[in-house]
């Protein structure tokens, strides 16, 4: 009873949450950017439903997203023309079934197999697709996509979507309804066997299910999600390209997943919601923004195989033991030199880059020139480098005391 | 006609033929243990029983169906379950879940993504009764993956059994246990398959005279005899052929 | 030496030495404008080159000169859209929030579309917040004409337009019997298939059509079996509508094989493709743009190539247009004392101009569409004063077209906003 | 009619053993370590830019030595340091992390090289026609292209079967689990193979560089029908992946050359439509205007029909 009081609680904040952001952020681009995360998170967790839950990696998840979106648009455009007549609030939906449908004919034949084989149909249906929607100009508008607008519709009690904002609350109700389903979906019997499966397919067939019948299962409800995120996508921009259902975007989806976490169910927000702001935020302040997404990412495979989700989740021991008091210090004493290390490496690479002879750092005027300049930096970084690496030894005993039991030391 | 019936059945992997004609027939209720020597094709005898590989001539019936052409899946549901020589669970989920993976399709939930399975009282009361009945009570929202070796063996014993099947495949069940560990899993597997049927493949003989009914030698791919634990132990032919060996070590 | 500095931005620093020198008592409001272009990803390298230009022409043409509209300085406000179109909207609501309210764009004409639609949509809802797009280098012609909107002004020459001039001097070339057409498999690579066969067609109808090809974009390793079939088809020249890398290959590939015809094209210059070419290229590349390349007419535009080469060594006015539109915005803002979008646009109209190499051009209300001299330029190093990539190599303008000859029909019927 | 297709032929077949140089090193690294490297192609992008510096100041021929060395170190050190560590969490977290390596490359060559194409030439020495057919010159480059990768192929083919690490990389490609047992060092034979397979993506870069123009999309253009071969090839077999490179650089090459599409088909049908079809696309879509997506159309068809590949054996 308690449990549920508390999950129940957790979704009302969540909804809260996704209802209030506006209150606070109001400028259109913070708008813009919470539409963006509305719809990269669905996209995320949608394609969480296949590798996370159902392990299939999937190399052209966008395909669904795009062609979702492209219905979606070419809905709004009926719209306008007065061809159909229903309220915009449904597009997302006609996006959904439509990469419903267009996951029930590929996922047909591509889910015999999982693991390597199916990230390969997966790849070269990614990019039979994207090339296709050059080629097929009428329905795919070429490189310049199709445009729809949104406000063409019958009025949602007085509203006609045509600010951002207004979109903002659609997509939000939205986001709040797919992750819904999806969370109830992992609690289902597909739900189960998709992760049954995704442990052990041979194992799962004793039991009496059929793996590829439970993949495709799995498969069908990710590119239903991936269509409501692409007609949400269609709802916000009003367009759709391309580039909505090419490779770029597939591997977008996957950073995001991955990132975050695939195991736990939370994982692919927080990659949406963290890779949202790094494109809008960083990508103002580098133009090296992608290479230090590079290192993020391979840092993560690397050394956060559980991604951010799975970093704070390691925290659940010590959390309810009470004992998470004790790693602050440690983990204070570790983060300030890295910290500086990272700050002073960024440093490095900005001024080896600049155009100027002078580069501005952190209220700092750094000359390319100098090599006095360089040798600072430099200094700070190894500095800070080595200062962290001894820091390690002090935050790995703090671990081990924060999370072994007292009675189990000696073992 | 018992409940499972093997008439002829051939198995060809390219040229060579691995099972050369083997015919059995197992009654409802019987222990029935299947020895032979290393290679002999008891482990591909399984796989064709259970569906994962196909005979290439002869039938095989499982209470009045044919099986041979079935997939591992339609034979599961026809009440058939197996366990594995090597440890074959679900590693990444915890105990509880994985044994009420395996009451799933017996229960009816079928492909549903319409059930929530946290509000289904009666399945997960019936997985946690399997859970008590291997001893894993205690573990079960422990990751599978991380239980002790002789652990995941009764576990996979509890997957087998929990969708209730009549007839209970077993692929050397101790192997790699401890003596003591061997010795409870017996206990344990006499306790779980009471009123079912068995059919085990075992290299330990103590376990296979304790446990078994009948029993059937398989050498080269052909049944050399089929009968009662004494009277294989009296074989000549079997002890010529398999007993006398691995009897001596055993 | 590290120097702590109160500005973080590099651009108000600039302005801050600007206003010292300048003398001006009271710090005025910066006029900002968005330049919005891909300055990360496979396509920076045009992006940023046209960043440099256009900052360089703020600071040379105003800022240094005591600012506009009575001491305003310039601000320009680099926006990156990694040339796609899904990206641009997120920077045009980055723009929206800032409260900038000139965009400039030019690469990619599916950008451009995108972009234009956008703007019209939001000015349509957002009355008093309207934006401006000014657009310096898409040149499909549907921006102009059926798609043509009162907040997009387009400051290069359409590609019907090119294809007009660069047609006209094939033409003259009693040489050329056959031609061969190759393009990338989107609307601006179609656009000149369709319109080449045609006026060509028109203009010499004994000139054979020996093949028409797309190919999709930037997924070609090699060229050299496209280049066979030209071969094999026997044509004495070829028209190619390719930018970027599809261009360099499609040129080495033609070059590799030994086949001694000129390529007519519209991008083929600048950016690290003039050295890509090097000799290889010389004689045999044509290109179709305007504001000649060489001889450079005047000595103020002469002047105006050194401060920018002093400035950015490592790049080139490849797009002198961008001067041009920048100090055709400021003279409309001048004009009407006012930076608002609608009040520019209504300048903008008709204004006829004097640019740096001593030209006037022609900004027509009826679609937004400029009109200027075109030139054909050939790549060589031989009479190269300011050559290309620091190679030697650049553009000598052959064949010259006076603006008053670019003028073509429109079919824009603009819908007017009422103030 | 006929020259178009020998030059056709032939551009396949420079096409088809380029393809190979990269699927070769490929095939050898997923045979031994199960991985599919995405940056693979990656490494070949590597080995052109190096290569262009190195030409800068000594000349085509030093590239040509010590470009696909360096490449080769730092993909044994790709393996080290990186791939070894992710190893632990399995197929997909490998997978994942070339994935990202190849994004990393990609980001790391523009910061280093910038995003302009370079002017990476072939050595002057080659600078003549081989051999004139019909009036079309065949480069004297792209016959050294056929030569260094049918070198490459012989000498690989040679170490495959007569050397004891041929030997040991043959067991592997057919028993992969069974070479850990033999108490050979696997870690250091994995970071060899990973540096050998890249070292040859290096070469195959160095030799392509010129003629393919070296720009930072020059991966992306060529990884994924990389992939495509070695999938279509058969996982893990070195033959499937020389017929499969053939095949689709003839395949493509034949498409690009040929003329037909859809308005001929529908002639022959005696079909036609209005210019205002939904479908028009469709109904005037050429075969060269889709010869690049052919591999694709053509892994989807064999991973259908064929999940094995055309020699392959294993499928994971």
């Amino acid at each position: 009873m308690m449990a549920s009081i508390a999950k129940l609680s957790l979704w009302a904040g969540y909804l809260l949450v996704l209802l209030a952001l506006p209150q606070f952020f109001d400028s259109i681009l913070s708008i813009s950017i919470f539409n963006q995360m509305a719809i990269a998170i669905i996209f995320a967790l949608s394609y969480n439903m296949l590798l996370g839950q159902g392990g299939m990696l999937s190399f052209g998840h966008a395909v669904y997203f795009g062609l979702g979106g492209f219905l979606a648009v070419h809905t709004l455009i009926l719209i306008e023309n007065g061809s159909v007549y229903f309220s915009i609030i449904f597009i997302p939906l006609v996006g959904g079934i439509f990469g419903l449908l267009a996951a029930i004919f590929i996922g047909s034949f591509s889910t015999r197999k999982a693991g390597t084989v199916f990230a390969m149909i997966s790849l070269g249906i990614g990019e039979l697709i994207a090339a296709s929607s050059l080629i097929f100009v009428s329905f795919f508008g070429g490189e310049a996509g199709v445009s729809g607008d949104r406000t063409f519709g019958p009025l949602f009690f007085g509203v006609d979507f045509a600010q951002d904002l207004e979109i903002y609350y659609l997509a939000a109700i939205w986001v709040f309804i797919a992750t819904v389903f999806m969370y109830l979906f992992t609690q289902t019997p597909a739900g189960r066997m998709a992760n049954a499966v995704r442990d052990n397919p041979e194992r799962a067939e004793f039991i009496g299910y059929s793996a590829r019948r439970v993949r495709f299962i799995s498969f069908c409800a990710s590119g239903l999600f991936a269509g409501i995120a692409g007609g949400l996508f269609a709802l916000n921009y009003e367009f759709i390209t391309e580039e909505n259902l090419n490779a770029a975007t597939s591997g977008r989806v996957l950073l995001m997943a991955y990132i975050g976490g695939l195991g736990y169910f939370i994982g692919p927000i927080i990659g949406a919601v963290v890779l949202t702001l790094m494109n809008s935020l960083l990508s103002n302040y580098s133009e090296l923004w992608l290479l230090y997404l590079g290192v993020l990412f391979l840092l993560t495979v690397m050394f956060l195989p559980r991604g951010f989700a799975g970093l704070i989740m390691m925290h659940q021991v010590a959390w309810l033991r009470g004992t998470l008091r004790r790693l602050a210090l440690p983990y204070l004493i570790t983060g300030i030199p890295a910290f500086i290390f990272i700050l002073a490496s960024i440093a490095m690479i900005e001024l080896s880059h600049t155009d100027g002879e002078v580069f501005h750092y952190l209220g700092v005027s750094l000359e390319r020139g100098s090599s006095i300049d360089w040798m600072l930096i430099g200094g700070i970084a190894i500095a800070a480098f080595l200062a962290t690496r001894k820091s390690l030894q002090q935050l790995k005993d703090a671990w081990e005391d924060a999370n072994t039991l007292p009675g189990d030391e000696d073992s | 006609m018992g409940i499972l019936t093997l008439t002829a059945v051939h198995k060809n992997f390219g040229e060579t033929e691995i099972i050369r004609g083997v015919s059995l027939d197992i009654e409802q209720g019987e222990k029935h243990a299947i020895i032979g020597p290393n290679g002999a094709g008891k482990s591909t005898l399984f796989h064709l029983i259970s569906g994962l590989h196909r005979v290439t001539t002869g039938t095989i019936t499982f209470k009045q169906n044919e099986i041979q052409n079935k997939t591992p899946y339609e034979v599961s549901r026809l009440g058939l379950t197996r366990s594995f020589q090597v440890t074959n669970i679900f590693a990444r989920m915890n105990v509880f879940e994985n044994v009420r993976c395996a009451l799933l399709w017996s229960s009816g939930y079928r492909y549903s993504f319409w059930h929530l399975l946290g509000s289904q009282g009666e399945i997960n009361d019936r997985a946690m009764e399997v859970l008590d009945q291997i001893g894993l009570k205690n573990k079960a929202l422990f990751p599978a993956g991380e239980l002790a070796y002789a652990q995941q063996r009764a576990l996979e014993l509890g997957i087998a059994i929990a969708g209730g099947a009549e007839l209970i495949m077993l692929d050397e069940p101790v192997a790699g246990m401890s003596h003591s560990e061997a010795s409870n899993a017996v206990d344990l597997i006499r306790r779980v398959t009471a009123g079912k049927t068995l059919i085990m493949v075992e290299h330990d003989m103590n376990i296979v005279f304790d446990l078994a009914d009948r029993i059937s030698v398989l050498v080269y791919g052909e049944i050399i005899a089929s009968d009662k634990p004494e009277n294989i132990r009296a074989n000549s032919r079997v002890q010529e052929a398999y007993l006398g060996e691995v009897g001596s070590n055993a | 030496m590290i120097k702590i500095k109160l500005f973080s931005k590099f651009n108000s620093l600039l302005i801050c030495t600007l206003l010292c020198l300048g003398n001006i008592s009271q710090a005025q409001e910066p006029v900002r404008i968005a330049f919005m272009d891909p300055l990360s990803g496979t396509f920076a390298s045009i992006g940023t080159s046209g960043l440099k230009q256009i900052q360089f022409a703020a600071d040379y043409l105003f800022n240094s000169r005591g600012g506009i509209l009575g001491g305003r300085m310039i601000e320009i406000v680099p926006l990156d859209n990694k040339q796609s179109p899904t990206e641009t909207q997120l920077q045009f609501r980055r723009a929206v929030s800032e409260g900038l309210q000139i965009i400039f764009q030019g690469n990619s004409s599916a950008v451009a579309n995108t972009l234009s639609t956008t703007i019209s949509r939001f000015n349509r809802r957002n009355p008093g917040k309207e934006v401006l797009q000014i657009n310096y280098s898409a040149v499909d012609p549907i921006l102009t004409e059926d798609n043509c909107s009162f907040w997009h002004f387009r400051f290069d020459a359409h590609a019907v337009m090119k294809l007009n001039v660069l047609t006209d001097y094939i033409a003259m070339n009693k040489d050329i019997k056959s031609m061969y057409i190759i393009g990338q498999d989107y609307s601006f690579g179609h656009v000149v298939a369709d319109t080449a066969i045609r006026l060509l067609n028109e203009k010499r109808p004994d000139i054979e059509i020996v093949g028409s090809e797309f190919h999709p974009i930037g997924q070609v390793k090699d060229f050299t079996p496209y280049v066979t079939k030209i071969v094999s088809s026997g044509a004495d020249a070829v028209i190619t509508g390719n930018y970027g890398a599809d261009m360099v290959s499609l040129a080495r590939s033609i070059i590799d094989s030994g086949l001694d015809i000129p390529i007519y094209t519209f991008y083929a210059a600048y950016d690290g493709i003039t050295a890509t070419l090097g000799i290889d290229g010389k004689d045999r590349i044509h290109l179709i743009h305007n504001e000649t390349s060489n001889p450079i007419p005047t000595e103020r535009r002469k002047e105006y190539i050194r401060a920018f080469k002093a400035r950015n060594p490592n790049n080139d006015v490849t797009q002198p247009r961008l001067a041009n539109a920048l100090s055709m915005v400021v003279a409309a803002m001048e004009k009407a004392s006012s930076t608002d979008p609608y009040d520019i646009a209504i300048a903008l109209e008709d204004m006829r101009f004097t640019t740096l190499g001593g030209e006037e051009i022609w900004m027509r209300g009826e679609d937004h569409q400029i009109f200027q001299s075109l030139h054909v330029s050939v790549h060589t190093d031989e009479g190269i004063e300011f050559d290309a990539d620091n190679s030697g190599f650049g553009l000598r303008s052959i064949y010259h077209v006076p603006a008053e000859e670019t003028i073509v029909e429109t079919s824009c019927q603009m819908r007017r906003p009422r103030r | 009619m006929l020259e178009v297709f020998i030059f056709a032929t032939l551009n396949g077949l420079v096409t088809g053993l380029l393809l190979f140089m990269l699927a070769s090193g490929l095939t050898l690294i997923f045979s031994m370590m199960g991985v599919l490297n995405f940056a693979h192609a990656s490494f070949y992008m590597l080995g052109a830019y190096f290569a262009y510096s190195i030409s800068l100041t000594m000349g085509f021929w030093l590239g040509l030595i010590f470009a696909p060395l360096i490449v080769g170190v730092l993909g044994a050190m790709v393996e080290r340091y990186g791939l070894r560590r992710v190893h632990k969490s399995g197929h997909v977290a490998e997978l994942v992390f070339t994935f990202g390596a190849a994004f990393l490359i990609e980001e790391s060559i523009q910061f280093f090289w910038g995003p302009a194409t370079k002017n990476y030439r072939s050595p002057d020495i080659l600078d003549f026609p081989l051999f004139t057919l019909f009036g079309q010159e065949f480069s004297a480059y792209r016959g050294f292209m056929i030569f260094i990768s049918m070198a490459i192929f012989i000498v690989l083919f040679r170490v495959l079967t007569h050397s004891r690490i041929g030997i040991i990389i043959q067991a592997a490609i057919t028993h992969p689990h069974t070479v850990a047992n033999l108490g050979h060092n696997v870690p250091l034979i994995f970071m060899g193979v990973f540096g050998v397979g890249t070292a040859l993506a290096g070469l195959a870069g160095v030799i392509a560089g010129p003629v393919l123009t070296t720009f930072p999309g020059m991966a992306a253009v060529l990884g994924s029908i990389v992939f495509v071969i070695v999938v279509i090839g058969g996982l893990g077999s070195l033959a499937g992946a020389f017929i499969a490179s053939l095949l689709i650089g003839l395949l493509q090459s034949y498409a690009i050359a040929s003329s037909v599409g859809m308005p001929d088909l529908l002639d022959l049908l005696g079909v036609s439509f209005e210019a205002d079809h939904p479908l028009n696309d469709l109904w005037t879509v050429t075969l060269p205007q889709i010869a690049p997506i052919l591999p694709f159309l053509l892994l989807v068809l064999v991973l259908i029909f064929r999940p094995t590949g055309l020699l392959g054996k294993r499928e994971e």
